[in-house]
């Protein structure tokens, strides 16, 4: 049984283990700074030039009018997911073992979900035209257009983006109030200061911040689910062959969590290596997630398989051609690439000892992610190289350097976020580790009387 | 209208008014913007043009030999698009794509702007009076038959002072060259019709055989034909038309019909004696003279020779038998081979046999006016040049409107041996090859801009008097008309004759308006006249149709036997003429080169037609680059597999691969007409077009053709796009 | 502009559909194209090109499938493996097909591209924000993009070039989609010229610019709603009807029917406004 | 919890009204003036002296020479406004046509510019006032046929709509917003659509009348 949280830690312990990842950072954190940096950089400068000389320059053409930027723009909204789930569902669920991991997981959420904006913007032909598609009182009395699913996704993306950062604060709050305390004055003091609302930790605000928090958690579920079905009616909504699926919601949905978990078990590997937090970012833990992920991935590889299957039996030529095509056509390769990774790789986590071999599980998760992208790529693409026209078919266009780049430079953004985030927040939830802690020593002392000292104890300490 | 052009164009000169010629902005400012832009008003208001509104002048087409009538939409002075004058009896208001670009000629950025005259291997620009004065100059003391004059096919008014000033020149040498007319054929018809170029009437025929003339496509009058194919197809009261093309390589022409027989090349003439003989056999009564040269050509024998199966050519003399009139047709079956004329004469057979002479090959009418008739251009007109400048017989050569340097064959050298002339002298739109070699280049109006008249060989309906008259300001203050030019040079001669002639302007008026009895116009005032004539951009002729004769014997017509297999150079090459490049001349008209071939669908190059078969035998696939060998030369090219040609042929089209004429022609794609062996038809002199024989070899290079067509090509994928239905599953009577 | 006056807007985008209680009123342009005529010259295409200030994209681009014409004329050859194409290639010119229920026109995110009164389905080239979900959905895929900036790009119109350009209509900028309008510059013409004299246009009076250059007179284009007009007899004798319920009437009888007419992918009931004629081959020879 | 709640719904409730209401709240355009720059042009050209109402003070016979405005009908310089998408400015020799006849003002500076450019037979470089995007198609013609001979409105009335009171500048001015909401405004109202009033109609409200 592998070593699992002490009942035992001190709190203060605690305090100063999360607070450490606040201070001035170890060189590694610079070294991957800087190549985040030059990523987003290498991003920045593909998308002037495509600004500049047009859309021409990502090699895109008639038909194949969308390219890397949807299926990543999907990829980064799938990710988004994972934040909701742990936090939001498995709060709800009381499922304990989620506290440690939870902020970094809604972090995410935020990061992606604004990474997947950008997204939309590199995709536009007139990017300083976007705002038409926002609905703002204009003189012209013109409104966009509310049929379309693409005016659908942009503000289910803004309505969800808005409440997980609310939610990511308020859940940061009490935590924001240690920070505040234990810092020295200065800037970081003071952006504390304001940012805690002045908490206190008096049962009121416990009782409202419960209440509050319990509520955006009930709000968000549905939105998140909601988002991710809309942009799936992007593709589902249309007519074209291999998009008019009816399963694609769902489809998408797990697709979402499935590779937001797996991105969860990335950054819990490398945070609890580069922070020290083996404390409390426990094997357990991880083990915990492996199995959620493996479920997820379960569910993913069955609708995947009930979508081929409809297709293949439908009497729909046209989809079926495609699915051929992406089975056998140029794209094939990448297709069973996906498949590998998504529905393969996983059952390497069903072997028990691999659960909590942290090279392993780093690997595998790596590789679905990789899966869960090329999945994106292959729903957007195969599709217009192989639509109902045949005049058009197979007029395949490669990705140029300017896609790449713009990919690869949203990697660089998202790192970037996050890394800022976890210096300037603390990336573990103290006060509900502290709460797990004091679950697990109640697991342990029996007595009613104990109870009660131990609690309103705890109820002052937990202030401080 | 108006009474003379001069005041329309001092009229023209404005400029575009909001968002017209600087419309480039068409998402720019999105809002309103005050006392930026400045519009300028005319000083003085010409009637007829109001801003906002488009206006039309009827002129003539000059983009290729058929002379289609067109008219010009202009709007603030400046033309924007040809269309089709509604009254021609050419083109009856419409217009083919080729002639639509001539706008593109018109505005085109590499025009000639200034006389050039050559310094070292530049030129420099110099004052049209010097200029003239110079050609002045080398003229004097130079003997009339050293002076020669090339030009491309010429007809009307500029025609005639062409010849003027020859003939003050002493001179007979006028070589009109065309490098892809079907001058076998007009020799042809003259023997077997009387006329060289005979009115063909698809409209009445019930069936049209047509030896490879694409005259949907390129050949003679397209537009005319296309619309007589209209009538042709449409199910009248003699029911829909059957076309049936015999080639070796598939033209646009033959891939509208409905049997496209592919042909051994050079063997027409065997299928076309068998047919007759088919014909004789079932009961179809046969002049002696033709049955004797007929009866050898049995059905078996004649698919021996020419790979048509027996059945085919059984059943299309029952076709032929059952549905008359018929019509048929030669085209490259005469201008491709030695034997063309035989090939010809035994094609005209079937017409005679078939009765059609008269029924659907009528007389033209004829041109009263015989110094205003086209003088056509041929291939044999140059070898002649070609010859007298090798042995240095001429001293002065002037050029116009065709470029010989690219077109003749590299057997000739001609290039090399038009070194040989001390001084030449080009009238040039661009500066394309030949004009490139010329001393003296002196710049032209485009055909936009500039006077003239033209009568067209093909005359359609009616013979007429096309006029040509300028739709918008000159674009280069430093360019003139063809005919101006030879005016002032005329007068350089004979200053009296021409002395009350301001301008080649006043001179056309006078010529037209001095004959307005025999045009028409006898009654009317000569300015009501002349208002009329520039308003209808037509005259017609009071045509007296003169009458063919059908009395050509076939005594005597020997057809040789299939060629043998040459193992040196096993394929034949057919260098195919495309309904938009042509010769060529035209390259330089971005329209033409992004508009994609109608077969292969490529644009912007040239490229190698296989057949599938001969393909696979020696290893090619689309996209190879191969090396096309003949004995005098080689070209290299992007292969395309195309099933619609004989495996023993490859084709290369014409009219790319230019080193000069400007930036959208320059060094695209290859000139076929480079590596065509010196062959000529025995009769005619005239170089026979197919008769090159070829070697492929591939280069290992591969390229991604550049087409306009996916990656599945031709098929549909069992996709329901394009459909058709055989007329046994079709009521076509009663459609609207 | 108001929120009510936002739905009401979209109801009326929806609305001008032709509905059984709400047919076109004035107009409704529509085209017959009979492929036993076309020959494949390319003249329409060429045109289009003059008319529509389309850009020459060349080689290069061209390769890159960024070609922007309008029309543009496909070639097909039988898949019945004969050694020869014995009966010739199918042509077929491809223009936007002025859907009724385009599907095009549903998903544009800020509707820069709807239906006319005239049922034309027209594209705002100035409201366009360059989504391309419009080509994306669209079945014939006759929407082109403004992959460049082609004004200003090198050789697309040089110098002299500009004075080409036909002031009707604008030139587009990097961007923006693009498509056939059914060349609504000359149809609002031919409406404003009739308006004046107070009178609807007639029948022959306005002409696209394929149909004008059209050598074989392939091109029938007029106004459906006026039954006299040549293109309404041409339906109506092919039995075609616009917005047919479910399936035409003639491919309800048995054993198929004997009529030429047919519109490209009916299935998706998308209720093209362009009425194709099969191609006819001779059965003796 | 309950308190809570409460507070929730009222924010929300509170939002969707403000949203509402702000939304519906719209400025009258048709009627707003927003006088554009002044613009510099090569002669002043003093609309109001041509254009302008009668000097009750002036004699009623027109052989002496007005003092105010000489109520010339703007469709007599600006003569293709009726045929033509647009009005155009009149050619020099219309200028010249009238005022080679009138030598009380021959040698007024102005008149005196005006020569110049007509001896020098150069167009004069007016600058354009009301200059719309590229993409926006204005047609004059419908307008005037619509409102000045279906409908018998005033010449002046009917270009005013959009060009405002020009009679009372000297060089024009930009004096209605022109936007597409403004001309949105008055499209879709109903309009009389000839002089009985009995028929009205809404101008077009699909993009492509204006934008193709």
């Amino acid at each position: 049984m592998e070593k699992d949280i002490r009942e035992s830690i001190e709190w203060a312990k605690i305090n100063g283990d999360v607070l450490k990842s606040l201070e001035s950072p170890r060189p590694l954190f610079w070294v991957i700074l800087v190549i985040a940096l030059s990523m987003f950089g290498v991003g920045l400068g593909c998308e002037i030039y495509q600004y500049q000389i047009g859309m021409g320059v990502a090699n895109l053409n008639n038909p194949q009018v969308w390219g890397l930027y949807i299926a990543t723009f999907i990829f980064w909204i799938g990710m988004s997911h994972s934040g909701t789930l742990l936090s939001a569902i498995l709060h709800l669920m009381h499922a304990d073992w989620r506290k440690p991991i939870y902020r970094f997981a809604e972090a995410m959420t935020t990061f992606s979900l604004m990474t997947a904006g950008l997204f939309v913007m590199v995709h536009l032909g007139r990017l300083w035209q976007f705002y038409y598609a926002i609905p703002y009182p204009s003189e012209r009395w013109v409104w966009p257009n509310f049929q379309s699913p693409l005016l659908w996704d942009a503000m289910a993306i803004f309505t969800y983006l808005s409440s997980s950062v609310i939610f990511l604060f308020i859940g940061m709050i009490p935590d924001l109030a240690i920070c505040r305390d234990h810092l020295h004055p200065g800037w970081r003091k003071s952006l504390y200061t304001v940012l805690s609302l002045g908490w206190e930790g008096t049962d009121r605000q416990w009782r409202n911040f419960r209440m509050t928090y319990l509520t955006v958690a009930c709000f968000l579920i549905p939105l998140a689910v909601s988002v991710h079905s809309i942009v799936a009616s992007d593709f589902a909504m249309s007519q074209q062959p291999g998009w008019h699926v009816t399963s694609f919601p769902p489809y998408f949905v797990a697709g979402a969590l499935y590779s937001g978990c797996a991105a969860i078990i990335t950054l819990f590997v490398i945070l609890r290596y580069v922070f020290k937090f083996e404390e409390y970012m426990t094997l357990p833990i991880l083990k915990k997630i492996v199995r959620l992920t493996f479920a997820i991935a379960m569910v993913w590889t069955y609708l995947n398989a009930v979508e081929f299957a409809s297709v293949w039996y439908s009497h729909d030529e046209a989809s079926k051609a495609v699915l051929i095509q992406k089975a056998t056509g140029i794209y094939a390769p990448f297709w069973w690439m996906m498949n590998f990774c998504g529905s393969v790789v996983p059952f390497v986590m069903m072997i028990k000892r691999l659960q909590t071999n942290i090279p392993v599980m780093f690997a595998v998760s790596l590789l679905l992610n990789l899966g869960m992208w090329l999945e994106r790529w292959m729903i957007v693409s195969p599709t217009f190289s192989h639509g109902y026209y045949p005049y058009l078919w197979d007029n395949n266009q490669w990705p140029t350097l300017v896609q790449w780049g713009i990919v690869f430079g949203s990697f660089g953004w998202f790192t970037l976020l996050f890394m800022g985030f976890c210096k300037l927040f603390p990336s573990v939830s103290m006060y509900e580790v502290k709460e797990m802690v004091y679950h697990r020593s109640l697991a342990l002392k029996h007595t009613e009387r104990n109870l009660a000292v131990n609690a309103t104890e705890l109820a002052e300490k937990g202030a401080h | 209208m108006i009474e003379n052009s001069f005041n329309r164009r001092d009229f023209l000169k404005v400029l575009g008014w909001g968002g017209t010629a600087v419309a480039l902005s068409g998402c720019g400012n999105t809002s309103i913007q005050d006392g930026v832009e400045t519009v300028v008003s005319y000083v003085e208001p010409p009637e007829y043009a109001i801003p906002g509104i488009s206006v039309y002048f009827n002129s003539t087409c000059a983009q290729c030999d058929a002379g289609c009538n067109i008219t010009g939409r202009l709007r603030e002075g400046r033309v924007l698009k040809l269309e089709g004058n509604p009254n021609s009896v050419i083109n009856h208001g419409k217009l083919c794509g080729l002639g639509q670009a001539g706008v593109q000629a018109h505005y085109n950025p590499d025009r000639v702007r200034e006389p050039l005259l050559r310094n070292g291997d530049k030129g420099e620009v110099i004052a049209w009076d010097k200029a003239l004065g110079l050609i002045n100059e080398k003229l004097s003391g130079v003997k009339g038959d050293e002076i020669a004059f090339l030009t491309g096919g010429l007809s009307g008014h500029v025609k005639v002072l062409l010849n003027n000033y020859l003939e003050a020149l002493g001179s007979k040498n006028h070589y009109a060259y065309e490098a892809v007319s079907p001058s076998v054929v007009r020799a042809a018809n003259k023997k077997a019709y009387g006329v060289e170029m005979p009115r063909l009437r698809l409209d009445k025929a019930k069936v049209v055989v047509s030896f490879g003339a694409d005259f949907l496509g390129a050949w003679v009058s397209p537009v005319n034909f296309s619309q007589q194919y209209a009538k042709f197809r449409k199910a009248d009261e003699n029911g829909r038309g059957v076309l049936v093309q015999i080639e070796s390589k598939m033209t646009l022409t033959g891939a509208n019909a409905d049997r496209w027989i592919v042909i051994r090349p050079g063997t027409e003439g065997i299928l076309a004696l068998g047919i007759v003989n088919a014909l004789g056999a079932s009961g179809v009564s046969l002049p002696a003279d033709v049955a004797a040269v007929s009866k050898a050509y049995s059905s078996e024998r004649v698919s021996k020779d020419t790979g048509v199966p027996a059945e085919q050519i059984e059943k299309l003399a029952a076709l032929l038998k059952e549905r008359s009139p018929s019509l048929v047709i030669t085209g490259s079956a005469a201008e491709g081979y030695a034997h063309g004329s035989q090939n010809a004469a035994a094609i005209a057979l079937l017409n005679r046999v078939l009765g059609n002479i008269g029924k659907t090959i009528e007389a033209p009418a004829n041109v009263p006016f015989p110094q205003v008739a086209v003088t056509t251009g041929n291939r044999s007109s140059v070898q002649a040049l070609n010859d007298s400048l090798a042995n240095g017989k001429i001293k002065v050569l002037f050029s116009y409107g065709t470029n010989p340097v690219f077109t003749a064959p590299t057997a000739l050298k001609f290039k090399e041996n038009l070194g040989k002339v001390p001084f030449k002298i080009a009238f040039a739109h661009y500066l394309d090859e030949t004009s490139r070699e010329a001393d003296l280049v002196l710049p032209l109006d485009s055909a936009l801009e500039d006077w003239g008249t033209s009568v067209p060989e093909y005359l359609g309906e009616a013979s007429q008097l096309s006029i040509q008259q300028p739709l918008m300001e000159k674009l280069h203050p430093n360019t003139k008309g063809l005919g101006d030019i030879l005016l002032a040079l005329l007068k350089q001669r004979r200053e009296k004759e021409y002395k009350d002639y301001e301008d080649f302007y006043s001179y056309l008026r006078s010529a037209v308006v001095k004959n307005k009895s025999a045009l028409g116009g006898s009654g009317e005032d000569d300015d009501t006249f002349w208002t009329n004539t520039l308003s209808n951009g037509i005259v017609p002729f009071s045509a007296s149709s003169n009458n063919l004769s059908a009395k050509s014997s076939a005594a005597g017509l020997v057809l040789p036997p299939p060629a043998d297999e040459n193992s040196g150079y096993p394929l034949h090459l057919i260098p195919s003429v495309t309904a938009s490049l042509r010769d060529g001349r035209h390259a330089n008209q971005p329209w033409l080169q992004e508009s994609p071939d109608p077969l292969t669908t490529i644009v912007w190059d040239s490229w190698v037609e296989l057949h599938p078969k001969t393909a696979a035998k020696l290893g090619i696939v689309e996209g190879d680059i191969v090396e096309v060998t003949s004995r005098s030369g080689s070209v290299k090219a992007q292969a395309y597999l195309f099933p619609g040609i004989h495996p023993d042929a490859v084709s290369i089209p014409l009219g790319n691969g230019h080193v000069a004429l400007g930036r959208w022609a320059k060094d695209v794609g290859v000139n076929a007409f480079g590596i065509l062996d010196q062959v000529v038809d025995k009769e005619t002199g005239e170089l026979a077009l197919n008769e090159t024989r070829v070697k492929i070899s591939k280069t290992g290079k591969r390229v991604f053709i550049v087409k306009d067509e996916g990656a599945v090509g031709g098929s549909q994928a069992g996709v329901k796009i394009a459909v058709r239905v055989s007329t046994d599953d079709v009521e076509l009577s009663g459609e609207v | 502009m108001s929120v009510s006056n936002m739905l009401e807007n979209w109801s009326k985008f929806r609305h001008m559909h032709p509905v059984d209680d709400k047919p076109h009123e004035e107009y409704k342009w529509a085209m017959a194209i009979d492929l036993d005529a076309c020959s494949g010259c390319n003249a329409c295409s060429v045109a289009c090109y003059a008319e529509n200030n389309l850009p020459v994209v060349g080689k290069q681009k061209f390769d890159a499938g960024q070609q922007m014409h309008w029309m543009r004329i496909e070639r097909y050859w039988d898949d019945d493996g004969r050694e020869f194409p014995d009966q010739g290639a199918q042509f077929m010119p491809m223009l936007c097909q002025q859907c009724e229920a385009a599907p095009c026109e549903t998903v544009c995110p800020v509707g820069a591209t709807n239906h006319t009164a005239d049922g034309l389905n027209s594209q705002v080239y100035n409201r366009c924000i360059g989504s391309r979900y419009c080509s994306a959905n669209c079945p014939f895929k006759v929407r082109y993009f403004n992959w460049y900036d082609y004004p200003t790009t090198d050789n697309v119109w040089p110098a002299e070039m500009t004075q080409q350009l036909n002031p009707d209509v604008t030139v587009r900028g990097k961007g923006v989609m693009e498509k056939c309008t059914f060349c609504v510059q000359r149809l609002e013409r031919a409406k404003n010229n009739a308006r004046t004299e107070g009178r609807l246009v007639h029948d022959g009076e306005v002409q696209t610019a394929c149909q004008q250059a059209c050598p074989t007179s392939a091109i029938t284009f007029g106004n459906l709603v006026e039954p006299e007009s040549k293109v309404a007899k041409k339906w109506a004798h092919q039995q075609v009807e616009l917005a047919a319920k479910d399936v035409q009437a003639k491919d309800e009888q048995e054993g198929g029917s004997d009529l030429r007419g047919y519109r490209i992918f009916e299935e998706l009931r998308a209720y093209p406004s362009v009425m194709y004629l099969e191609r006819v081959r001779e059965s003796a020879i | 919890m309950h308190r809570f709640l409460q507070l929730f719904f009222l924010l929300v409730g509170l939002f969707a009204n403000v949203a509402c209401h702000a939304a519906d709240a719209r400025p009258s355009i048709t009627t707003e003036d927003d006088l554009g720059p002044v613009i510099e042009q090569p002669i002043e050209f003093p609309h109001n002296r041509h254009a302008g109402n009668r000097d009750p003070a002036d004699a009623a016979d027109p052989s002496v020479a007005a003092k105010g405005g000489m109520e010339i009908n703007c469709m007599y310089c600006h003569t293709y406004a009726r045929r033509s998408m647009v009005s155009g400015i009149p050619p020099l020799r219309k200028c010249i046509g009238c005022h080679q006849n009138l030598p009380s003002v021959r040698d007024t500076p102005r008149i005196q510019k005006l020569f110049e450019y007509w001896e020098a037979k150069k167009p004069i470089p007016w600058k354009k006032v009301h200059d719309l995007p590229d993409f926006v198609r204005f047609n004059h013609e419908r307008h005037i046929q619509r409102f000045v001979f279906a409908q018998g409105k005033p010449v002046q009335e009917a270009c005013g709509y959009c060009h405002g009171d020009i009679k009372t500048m000297t060089v024009a001015r930009r004096q209605k917003p022109i936007t597409m909401g403004w001309c949105v405004s008055c499209h879709e109202k109903d309009h009389a659509v000839d002089a009985t009033g009995t028929k009205t109609t809404h101008g077009p409200n699909d993009c492509w009348q204006c934008h193709k």
